[in-house]
């Protein structure tokens, strides 16, 4: 289509904006805030930061929210320019889409109630034990692999998995453990446990054939680490969140 | 899209099969509970009329997917552990079988009323009447409307996709989000849809044209 | 066989039975005649239950009708009823009308009732229709068979409401044929309601003519026929329906 | 319980109102676009023109038959490569119209023949021509005896706009998915809340249609 | 007036009017009479074109109906009609029943119409019942009405297809007597399907009897009723019929 023709990058120099795919509806990376009806999290904190880098002070960040089934879609029919939604990058993906560099190096992990059986990632490797995941994530993918025994469950949200793991729907919850932080915190019966067994690089997804607004989005990210923007992101968001590590991401 | 069919022929034909099995036994869960309903809604007593119509307007009056959710979600809570399949399946059967409630008492009200008189008067008792004369003539009025109806349930079972069901729409959603290509894998489950649904409305229609 | 004493029915608050008093004994074949909405109906509707009457004694075989203890379907067994619009059971054939309430309200033995079905096919002139469904069958066929599936219950008593005035004007003979064979040749009592005054000549006991809910006159055939009849109201309708 | 009065905040409720606002106001939309739509559709249906009405009687089949999740994704990730690109709310109110139109369609269709023959012979015979009696003495007619189902149609309708969460829409359902976003522990309160809400929308469109039916008579 | 030609109609494979030739001039009265399923309603239907014939000519008013070209409408201008189950408009009232045609086929301007609306209910009886909608008739009353709709629009010819077999007997007379108002006092051509032999007798210029789908007799009033009918087909059935 036409889209695929456009040089993105010039587009939005012109235009003066990027628009983004984000979620509205995980905390930490994109929330949004119900007072305000704002978009709030790392990942929108970032976008805007990457925005103004490439296009200068006047430039403008627009945000989508997206799902895991529209951010695709969303972004061939150019509706977005670049999806920033916790998308691991995965060489299954890289046929349909292009990655950045990962912008946030999450890892995998497990959540259980408190006193489970259940320690790490081979105690679920085994007939009827189940785990639980959220629809279209990697991290489902990613069990399959190193528990390939169990039956993963996966449900359209992250409280809905959360519900089903408290109902007794399955022995433990899988996803980056940034994720799993923030639902133990608020649920003080259950536990992250196991460690991170796989690393889920997020990356920012772009079209095919737009090579220059890659590179520029790289350029961006990497000028962000190196002034210290990253890290200050990093602990904005991170810092407060218990049991979560944030000074082994610090770039 | 080739690619999708040679590669994932598997899952979407797991999930065909669950599709249609979970239509199957909504089906029949429904009219049973729906006849039953529709027979507490023509009672001559009014509290038992207003059971019968408080269940049929609270269950046709809520999402499905707020009465699957709350069956899978909070039933495990507090009485039994239940299957995505299952926990969709009954809410399935139960949101369905409000239709089927008021399609059923429309298709009794529909005979006419000589019908009813006609069997008392030649000694039936009204159970009698409503077994052996109202009900069979009711169902045949009935059977176009129950078709949509059934139409309905094959596609409201995509709703097994929010549960863990593992129907053909769970399938789908986990092919589109691994492969990415969205239009292509919702194109082919549509047809999946389609070869279900459409010699079904084909058959109602026909069925209809036969009984008019 | 039927005592009215003193009956009154309402519709809501519409007064559709008058102070009715009536005998009808066993054996009688009795005419109900009168204008459209004077009672006739509601007046036969009660006698076998299907509807409610508000004051007033209504004993029909022994049973009070009244009293709400009665179990109506115990009347009904020995009651038949011939509508208007037939009434046969859509769903089933003709041979199947007429066996089944004997079959499931009386559980008469399965080959003892198509005996009986067939030979009342017969009676009814019928019996090539035995495995029509009623949708095959005309109006005049229909009603034959409707007073045939009345019959297989054996009843002491059988009700008509305007057996005929649905009909072609050609088939209405062979209804009358029959229902006056009943009359003749069984010790049926029979309650017709009809505008047919060649039949109510030939086989009535008596006429009872109604208006406005209630009875006017209760003559002897001959004397309906014979003088004229005493009211004028009587009078005047009796002009009105006289051709048609 | 304390889930429930923290998830119960003026501020959380204020933001569901939001949404079924949005529900509201897709759903009065959709309704009004799918039974003009859906009437004419219905009518040539009916009116079995030549090729016309089987090339219309195919594709409301065909819309008939699929899942309204996957017209909605269609509507939205289809259309533009035809060269239109709605927004979200448009093309939510698209595909419902589609989806419900086709409905509708046959339900005017069933309600046209519902009506006595007898209606259409008097006013033929009366001089009226074949539109006149359909739009003077059989239509209106018709719309009476359809209402029911017409009225069930569109509390699917209502309870259908839910599914347009999938691409974003911000309606009741979404909403109701950012608040439980925030907290997991709001979800069975948000539920809950869900099922009271659709339920007051839905029932009172039947008590509604009870009444318009009472006094159409 | 209205001229058949070996007019053949079928019901698919049925051959329901079978070689029909009959010429009824302006102002004729013609009663059609026969058994049930002869083919009367089906000839009547296909003067104005409700039913289409396939083969033969039918000439109504100067209009060929078997020329796929022609314009049934303009024919029904001319060709009133009354069915046997009135056919009222139900959603309208009685008023606005009669307004209707001559207000959206005419354009006949709204006092006028008014005017002659009135006047016709007041014709048939009922202009009292102007603002009533038609649920809240009696058939003989929905039948006068029905009549009256018709003539609102100023037809040459009227077309009745058996108006009083639905009605109870004491209402017939109110229909028939309007029917005979018409025939004598206007220039109306009238074919009339109907049983009532009286009213035959009394208005008819010409009885036709119908049987199987042909016309069998086609004669003067004076014939068929002071000697017999010829064939033995209609003596049988003036037979059967005689009396109800
Ligand atoms: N179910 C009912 N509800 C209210 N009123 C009724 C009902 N049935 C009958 N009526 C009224 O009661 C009166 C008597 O009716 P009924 O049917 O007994 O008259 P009928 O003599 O049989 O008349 P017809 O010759 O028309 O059959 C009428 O005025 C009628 O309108
Ligand atoms: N729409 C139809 N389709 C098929 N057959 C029909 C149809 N209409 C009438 N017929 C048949 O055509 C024949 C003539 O019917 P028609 O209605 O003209 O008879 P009729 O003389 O008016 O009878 P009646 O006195 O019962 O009204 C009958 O055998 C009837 O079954
Ligand atoms: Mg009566
Ligand atoms: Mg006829």
């Amino acid at each position: 289509s036409s889209v695929a023709k456009q040089d993105v990058l010039k587009v939005d120099q012109k235009n003066k904006q990027i628009t983004w795919g984000v979620k509205a509806d995980t905390r930490l990376f994109g929330l949004e805030n119900i007072r305000t009806g704002k978009l709030e999290g790392f990942e929108i904190d970032l976008a805007k930061a990457m925005t103004k880098e490439i296009l200068g002070p006047n430039g403008k960040a627009v945000f989508v929210p997206v799902t895991s089934s529209t951010r695709v879609p969303l972004l061939k029919n150019g509706n977005i320019d670049a999806i920033m939604a916790t998308m691991t990058i995965t060489p299954g993906r890289e046929k349909q889409v292009d990655f950045t560099k990962s912008y946030f190096d999450a890892g995998q992990s497990l959540l259980v109630k408190k006193g489970s059986p259940i320690k790490n990632i081979q105690d679920l490797n085994k007939p009827g034990k189940v785990i639980l995941g959220v629809s279209g994530s990697n991290s489902v993918k990613n069990v399959a692999k190193y528990a390939p025994k169990a039956r993963v469950l996966q449900l359209s949200d992250y409280a809905q998995a959360m519900t089903a793991l408290k109902s007794k729907q399955g022995d433990a919850l899988t996803t980056d453990n940034g994720i799993l932080y923030g639902m133990a915190s608020e649920n003080p019966g259950y536990e992250v446990v196991g460690g991170n067994f796989t690393k889920e690089p997020y990356g920012i997804a772009v079209n095919k054939n737009q090579a220059p607004f890659r590179n520029k989005l790289n350029w961006a990210l990497e000028r962000l680490e190196k002034n210290g923007t990253y890290n200050r992101l990093l602990l904005k968001w991170f810092g407060n969140v218990k049991g979560f590590n944030y000074q082994e991401m610090k770039r | 899209m080739l690619d999708i069919i040679t590669t994932q022929w598997h899952p979407l034909l797991n999930g065909l099969w669950n599709t249609i099995l979970c239509s199957l036994i909504a089906l029949v869960g429904s009219l049973i509970i729906g006849t039953f309903f529709a027979l507490l809604e023509i009672s001559k007593y009014r509290i038992v009329r207003l059971i019968g119509s408080i269940y049929v307007e609270v269950f046709r009056n809520i999402p499905l997917l707020v009465i699957a959710m709350g069956f899978f979600l909070i039933v495990p809570m507090y009485i039994t552990k239940i299957s995505g399949f299952a926990a969709g399946t009954i809410g399935l059967t139960l949101y369905t079988s409000a239709f089927i409630a008021e399609t059923v008492r429309a298709g009794i009200n529909s005979v006419e009323g000589g019908q009813l008189e006609g069997a008392l008067a030649n000694g039936l008792t009204h159970a009698q009447a409503m077994r052996y004369i109202i009900l069979p003539q009711a169902f045949r009025v009935v059977i176009p409307p129950l078709g949509n109806q059934f139409i309905n349930l094959v596609k409201n079972s995509s709703v097994l996709a929010f549960v863990a069901g593992f129907d053909l729409m769970y399938e789908g959603n986990l092919i589109a989000n691994d492969t990415l290509q969205t239009m292509p894998t919702y194109f082919i489950v549509g047809v999946l849809y389609l070869i279900i649904t459409l010699p079904l409305s084909y058959y109602m229609r026909h069925l209809e044209k036969k009984l008019a | 066989m039927i005592e009215f004493h003193d009956v009154q029915k309402y519709y809501g608050k519409f007064h559709a039975l008058k102070d009715i008093n009536l005998t009808i004994n066993a054996g009688e074949t009795v005419v109900l005649i009168g204008p459209s909405g004077s009672g006739k109906s509601s007046l036969i509707r009660t006698i076998n239950g299907l509807d409610p009457i508000r004051d007033g004694q209504l004993i029909v075989n022994g049973f009070d009708l009244a009293d709400k203890k009665t179990n109506v379907n115990l009347i009904r067994k020995d009651v038949g009823m011939v509508f208007q619009h037939f009434n046969l059971y859509n769903n089933k054939n003709v041979l199947e009308n007429i066996m089944l309430a004997p079959r499931v309200v009386l559980k008469r033995p399965e080959k003892e009732n198509r005996e009986l079905a067939m030979q009342l096919l017969e009676k009814v002139g019928l019996a090539d229709k035995a495995d029509n469904m009623p949708a095959q069958l005309s109006g005049g066929q229909k009603q034959r068979i409707a007073i045939a599936r009345s019959l297989a219950m054996k009843p002491k008593c059988l009700l008509f409401d305007e057996p005929t005035s649905a009909l072609d004007p050609e088939m209405i003979d062979d209804v009358l044929n029959v229902m006056k064979d009943i009359a003749e040749n069984s010790n049926m009592t029979m309650l017709v309601v009809t505008h047919e005054m060649g039949f109510a000549r030939d086989v009535a006991d008596r006429v009872i003519f109604m208006a406005d809910g209630r009875i006017v006159e209760d003559d002897s055939t001959e004397k309906f026929f014979g003088d004229q009849p005493t009211t004028q109201r009587a009078r005047d309708f009796m002009s009105k329906i006289s051709g048609h | 319980m304390q889930n429930f009065i923290d998830a119960y905040s003026w501020i959380n409720i204020r933001f569901l109102l939001q949404g079924l606002g949005i529900t509201i106001e897709i759903s009065v939309a959709s309704i009004i676009c799918s039974f003009i739509i859906g009437t004419l559709l219905g009518i040539i249906r009916y009116a079995k023109i030549k090729y016309l009405s089987a090339i219309v009687g195919f594709i409301i089949d065909l819309i008939r038959n699929l899942p309204l999740l996957l017209i909605i994704f269609f509507t939205y990730f289809g259309l533009p490569n035809i060269g239109v690109k709605p927004e979200i709310i448009p093309a939510a109110i698209m595909a419902l119209t589609v989806f419900e139109s086709s409905m509708v369609a046959e339900i005017v269709r069933s309600g046209i023949n519902s009506i006595d023959y007898g209606q259409t012979e008097g006013a033929l015979a009366n001089g009226l021509t074949k539109w006149q009696a359909l739009r003077l003495v059989v239509l209106p007619q018709a719309i009476k005896n359809m209402l029911p189902a017409l009225v069930s149609q569109f509390i699917s309708l209502v309870k259908d706009t839910s599914l347009a969460t999938i691409i974003v829409l911000p309606e009741l359902m979404y909403h109701a998915q950012i608040i439980y976003g925030q907290n997991t522990n709001y979800i069975i309160p948000m539920f809950v809340a869900l099922a009271v809400l659709y339920f007051i929308v839905c029932y009172s469109l039947s008590l509604l249609a009870r009444y318009l039916d009472k006094h159409l008579a």
